[in-house]
């Protein structure tokens, strides 16, 4: 089961600082194991985040994306309190939805 | 790319401006399409072609921020920003990478036009930042050298 | 004796000798502890550790006479330990049988990079490196180097080429410490880490004058 | 072409005296790529999942490690890592946090020895748990000073055996761990290396592990850190949690004192 996220989301003046950390290999399937067959590709292909109801960023990823994928952007209109969402799916279809509430 | 499925992006950037909260929150739906063929293309040219660039143009309103040297080639950080009003859709190429496309994002109205994430690199190359702001296609790069490859071993 | 834990200052050098130098002569108090300790360790590594690939639990134990002193005077050494180490040492180097001492500096220059060869992680009869990059500035195109050692750039221009210079390199790569006793350099002849032909290529790459080294 | 290599060469003659200051250049570039790395250290997934490793119950018996003893009374995880390694006088010996967790998971939680010791690094596919928890307890211990005793007998022995391995000479190489660590302001190719008697940079480098490694992907403790020098030191390989090794931390650890510890950090 794909492990939860680390999600910051700070409101700082008018705009919400959001930042994600997510556990995941991000396999390419360009590398060999030691036997000297090739990993499986496994990465995730698709993140959404959203504050409350409405869609603050919407990203497709390839393999080049880092293991352990980091993100952060801000965005206008957020307030403390407020739920902000980040959903994952993966190549393999693994998916993983985890929230924050602005601070 | 065909068509529908580059049709479908800019839609989503579209609506994505004006109603994804009720159309998408509540049916918790993705709004970008994988592409394949973007992120299978092996060349820059090929996988600008497969974004939908036709013409695009140099600008000093886009920005790629990074260090000039990554430690590691397989966790790079990288920054894209634009000033330039309206940008909706941007997108970081690693020009050397076996499939330069790393990542694209659709610009919501209200979030900034400015990300930051971490790209595996093969090799020391030049790294792009791609921006669509109203239908237009701008482009800036930095060459960024790898001590370490981050790619196969 | 307990071990100098600094380095700092000539001073402090010269007063840990004449230190050490009265502790050696009028027996130290504290040596039978020191042994303790270091007898712990011994039996620790002896319990713990187990062989793996060319890495073994035999050279780590069976140190011999330079590890056994370099070890226990790790900063500071009497002048009769230095030369005691250095005549030794000079005694195992051995000369190429054909007068030859220079091969190809493009070999040289590949067993410079590669710093493979030993570890527990290598194969067992793998092809051994001399990583002389890890600590010598070599080759200008090479920025990635380290800085234990000396520049050995424009090696020629530095020291000339001469028989008395040739002989001294090959010597000071065949076992490092007939010059310096307890240098940080691997005795590469002296313990199997390179052969022969590869210390004549590492020689090229430093006395070639047609090495990038020299151009 | 030669006229170009000449050409080349002869501009690297010209500039060869500024060749310092380029080098400090790439010194500077690489210190921004690891300030900018800095903000968003994975390790902080790896603290999450310990986090919830210490307080899971798990079987045989049901138990999680909420009663361990680190060092500062049953469950007191904060300020505990900057304490060790330690005397516990319920083994009577000298233990380093990942030895003490595995004397928890198997006192406490029951598990076998080999149930304990598993996974003990992780790679893709397989965490470790000891890893996960690791982070989780050493972050409970970040802006504290470092603070290890040498007051109990076996303390001191533990200190003393350490420094003894410190300056151990051998294998094909005749390296120690004095060979790259004993001197200020010294490199391996481009990687400094840190002067563990020097006490700045003894701070500076142990109150920095355990890390997430960039080029591992996974967060590594001061036993792997270790294990990594000695097989680069051409030495052959300890048991995970060695006596031997939590010797050598004891040691290292002593020469830190007072470092303020910030760790799980980021490392390449």
């Amino acid at each position: 089961m794909p492990s939860p996220m680390r999600i910051r989301a700070v409101l700082n003046g008018e705009t919400v600082e959001v930042k994600v950390l997510i556990r995941h290999d991000m396999e390419t399937g360009l590398r060999k194991d030691t036997t000297g067959k090739f990993v499986p590709s496994h990465f995730i292909q698709k993140l959404t985040i959203k504050y409350e109801d409405r869609m603050v960023l919407d990203s497709v990823m390839g393999i080049s994306v880092s293991k352990d994928p980091f993100l952060s952007f801000k965005f206008k209109g957020g307030e403390k309190g407020g739920k902000l969402s980040v959903t994952w799916v993966d190549n393999i279809g693994d998916t993983r939805t985890d929230a924050a509430i602005v601070s | 790319m065909n068509q529908s499925r580059r049709d479908i992006l800019r839609m989503t950037s579209i609506i994505g401006i004006g109603l994804a909260g009720s159309l998408f929150g509540s049916f918790n739906v993705f709004g970008a399409e994988w592409m394949p063929k973007s992120f299978e293309a092996k060349s820059l040219e090929d996988a600008l072609k497969e974004i939908g660039v036709d013409k695009y143009s140099i600008s000093t309103d886009v920005s790629v921020v990074s260090a000039e040297i990554a430690e590691n080639g397989a966790v790079v950080p990288v920054s894209i920003s634009s000033v330039i009003p309206k940008t909706d859709y941007m997108a970081i190429l690693v020009d050397k990478n076996p499939s330069p496309l790393s990542a694209a994002f659709n610009i919501p109205e209200g979030t900034e036009a400015s990300i930051t994430t971490r790209v595996k690199m093969g090799g020391t190359s030049k790294v792009y930042a791609v921006v669509k702001a109203d239908g237009k296609w701008f482009v800036a790069s930095k060459e960024i050298k790898v001590t370490l490859g981050g790619c196969g071993g | 004796m307990p071990l100098p834990l600094s380095d700092k200052g000539i001073l402090m050098k010269k007063i840990l000798i004449v230190i050490m130098v009265f502790a050696v002569m009028t027996g130290c108090a504290t040596a039978t502890v020191e042994t303790d300790y270091g007898k712990a360790m011994l039996s620790l590594l002896k319990s713990e550790f187990t062989s793996k690939g060319p890495a073994t639990v035999e050279r780590m134990l069976n140190q011999d006479e330079v590890q056994k002193l370099c070890s226990e005077y790790p900063m500071v050494r009497t002048e009769e330990m230095v030369s005691r180490i250095q005549d030794s040492q000079m005694k195992t180097v051995k000369f190429p049988a054909d007068g030859n001492y220079l091969g190809d500096w493009k070999k040289g220059e590949i067993i410079a990079q590669n710093g493979r060869g030993f570890q527990s992680s290598d194969p067992i009869g793998g092809v051994n490196g001399g990583n002389c990059y890890a600590c010598h500035n070599i080759t200008k195109s090479e920025i990635s180097y380290g800085n234990i050692g000396p520049s050995l750039n424009n090696y020629i221009k530095l020291h000339g080429a001469n028989d008395l210079v040739i002989k001294y390199t090959w010597a000071k790569i065949y076992n490092s410490q007939a010059y310096t006793a307890c240098s940080s350099m691997p005795r590469f002849g002296h313990s199997g880490i390179l052969d022969e032909q590869q210390i004549k290529d590492v020689m090229a790459l430093l006395l070639d004058p047609a090495s990038p080294v020299n151009r | 072409m030669k006229l170009f290599i000449t050409l080349i060469f002869t501009i690297f003659l010209i500039y060869s005296n500024t060749f310092a200051v380029a080098g400090n250049s790439s010194t500077d570039e690489i210190a921004k790529y690891r300030e900018l790395l800095a903000d968003g250290n994975p390790a902080e997934l790896w603290e999450m999942r310990g986090e919830e490793l210490w307080k899971k119950k798990i079987d045989p018996k049901s138990v999680s490690l909420e009663q361990c003893d680190l060092g500062k009374g049953p469950g007191i995880v904060k300020g505990a890592y900057v304490e060790l390694p330690r005397y516990f006088n319920d083994v009577n010996k000298v233990m380093d946090l990942e030895q003490r967790l595995i004397y928890c998971r198997k006192n406490i939680q029951g598990l076998s020895h080999e149930q304990a010791v598993k996974i003990p690094y992780g790679s893709v596919g397989n965490p470790s748990d000891i890893e996960a928890l690791v982070s989780y307890i050493t972050a409970e211990s970040k802006g504290m000073k470092m603070a290890v005793s040498t007051k109990h007998p076996l303390e001191k022995e533990a200190y003393e055996v350490g420094k003894r391995f410190f300056f151990y000479r051998a294998g094909s190489h005749d390296f120690s761990c004095a060979t790259c660590h004993s001197a200020d302001e010294k490199r391996i190719r481009l990687q400094e290396l840190p002067n563990l008697l020097n006490k700045a940079d003894a701070q500076k480098t142990y109150t920095t592990w355990p890390a997430y490694r960039l080029s591992q992907g996974e967060v590594r403790t001061m036993q792997h850190r270790l294990s990594d020098c000695l097989r680069q030191q051409r030495f052959p390989e300890p048991i995970y949690a060695s006596e031997t090794i939590t010797a050598l931390i004891m040691f290292l650890a002593k020469n830190a004192e007072g470092g303020i510890f910030d760790a799980p950090a980021l490392k390449r």
